[in-house]
């Protein structure tokens, strides 16, 4: 293998967080190598993943590139490790929604589109860095605003927030006969 | 009907209602606003008598819910020509936040439909130093900092403080050395701890803040280092210096 | 790749800890593998990545297989992790958040509210210019004062100081599960 689709791999598999090709660019600027070689070397090596079919594959999220396990592993991983995946309770995965679409989004615009108050829920994803504050409302009282952060893009797998179904989408889809609770399985 | 089993969790009255919606095959646009009325209020008197905890909104739809009622009795809104006369239909608003509820309930299935990071997929495992070889100078991923931690850092600093304000400098340099001293100890024993394992006492309060204490102190005298590869993970105290790999 | 050895890949990748070949023998043992098949798995694949010299190679230690990266590409990752912004200590958090909520303070002031001294801490954050001197206390000594700069504001996106959330704001943000009286302290 060349060396800087080494370096490359080497990068993507050291780093916690998806890497951008811009990061990759500034790192090997010296090599003289542009952006879409470096994303060129990605795509490669993405494909090259994916052809092979082994233990990993290599991702894109979050305006970047991420190896992680093949999903249809994941019970497997599960088992080795002997944990339970997170759960996301659905009265969190409502207020993300409402976050996601609606941002930046006051928590009284939330309450109002859930019918409850959804002060501990937001906490909870603050805490788990899904959402963060982003500014403040120009109405009196100036409330908080809140949006989506990068984690939120890499937990649920979106290239970007653009990667996001529309609302109206949602709409079409007709929830028939199915039970209310979001629940993990 | 399979009434009692379908109890279930709601997220809000509008949950509820919806999901009463969805069982009585209605068309959302066309509410039979008596039969879903009292239907709504069963519910709450069922979830009372389980003693589950209802919260005031679920009060407040009830109350919408009897007054929108007794405005479709009102003599001048025949039935036919409710929705499409010029008076209002008094459901209308209702319907529209029903509506968004719904459609952002759908958006929350398709998230939790995607490939969840930690359920479905999943990240390297091992630490940044044991993944790059030869790696001993690459320093520890910390957590990138953003506004609620500095709010919650402040509010956890005020909490800790209590209502009685600032300690006395005395009482807690001679404390501080002392339990500095103990964590020095333990991490000699066992090179490195968890964060949680250097509060034993966790129910003594003065004691859980002076080892916090001491811990800073000795992580800002470069004494031991104290690190954290995900956000609220467990946080890992170790000598610094002192921490060799393979 | 037969389904064993993706199996074995991905949990080498995803586990914390150097993988012992027994462990993977018990997960996988409803398949019918020995640990003699278990260990020529590892083999395998740990020649595939030495032959292919790509980013990563898998390393015997401790009793166990482990992927890491490749020895002579450390330099690459140590760089590429250097350029990414400085993430802030607990303790400088701390003193930062100190500094941003009692502004303009003196150092024996946040000593006071940390119950350490904060001499080093401070320094670190005038040397990232996080924090700056705005002046002199008029009491006896003149104590410095601090303040928070610019910089600050960018670092954590806030348009100006009166969007830092008030400790009320917070508090209102109760956690999951506490009580949820609608009556504000």
């Amino acid at each position: 293998m060349d060396e800087i689709r080494a370096i490359v791999e080497a990068v993507l598999f050291a780093a916690d967080l998806p890497v951008a090709p811009e990061r990759l660019v500034e790192l090997l600027k010296e090599r003289g190598v542009d952006r879409q070689g470096i994303v060129a070397v990605l795509e490669d090596l993405r494909e090259e993943y994916a052809q092979r079919r082994g233990g990993m594959e290599i991702r894109r999220v979050a305006g970047g590139y991420q190896f992680c396990t093949r999903p249809d592993l994941a019970a497997w991983i599960r088992r080795y490790r002997a944990g339970r995946p997170p759960a996301l309770s659905a009265a969190a995965l409502e207020t993300l929604a409402v976050v996601a679409y609606r941002q930046p989004v006051t928590k009284a615009e939330i309450d109002a589109v859930r019918g409850v108050d959804a002060g501990g829920v937001l906490k909870g994803l603050l805490e788990r860095k899904l959402i963060r504050i982003v500014g403040r409302k120009e109405v009196p009282g100036r409330p908080i605003l809140y949006g989506t952060t990068k984690r939120f893009l890499e937990v649920f797998h979106l290239k970007d927030l653009s990667e996001l179904p529309t609302l109206e989408e949602m709409r079409a889809l007709r929830p028939e006969g199915e039970p209310g609770g979001g629940t993990a399985p | 009907m399979d009434y009692e089993v379908k109890l279930e969790v709601f997220q809000g009255p509008l949950d509820l209602l919806l999901y009463l919606i969805r069982k009585n095959e209605i068309d959302i646009a066309d509410i039979p606003i008596a039969l879903i009325t009292r239907q709504y209020l069963e519910h709450l008197e069922m979830m009372k008598s389980l003693n589950l905890d209802l919260a005031g909104e679920y009060l407040v739809l009830a109350a919408t819910l009897i007054h929108i009622k007794s405005r479709m009795l009102l003599p001048e809104e025949n039935e036919g020509e409710a929705v499409e006369g010029e008076g209002e239909d008094p459901r209308q608003e209702l319907v529209a936040q029903l509506r968004e509820y719904q459609a952002f309930k759908e958006a929350a299935l398709a998230l939790e439909r995607r490939p969840l990071l930690e359920r479905d997929v999943f990240k390297r495992g091992a630490r940044i130093e044991d993944a790059v070889a030869a790696g001993g100078a690459v320093e520890e991923e910390e957590m990138e900092m953003d506004l609620f931690d500095l709010v919650a850092a402040f509010q956890r600093l005020l909490a800790r403080l209590g209502p009685s304000g600032p300690m006395t400098v005395n009482r807690e340099l001679l404390s501080l050395k002392r339990c500095m001293e103990t964590i020095m100890d333990n991490l000699r024993q066992r090179g490195g701890m968890a964060f949680d394992d250097l509060f034993p006492d966790g129910r003594d309060r003065r004691k859980v803040i002076y080892t916090f204490l001491a811990l800073l102190e000795l992580v800002k005298m470069g004494a031991v280092k104290a690190f954290q590869t995900t956000p609220f993970g467990p946080i890992r105290v170790v000598l610094s210096g002192g921490a060799d790999h393979g």
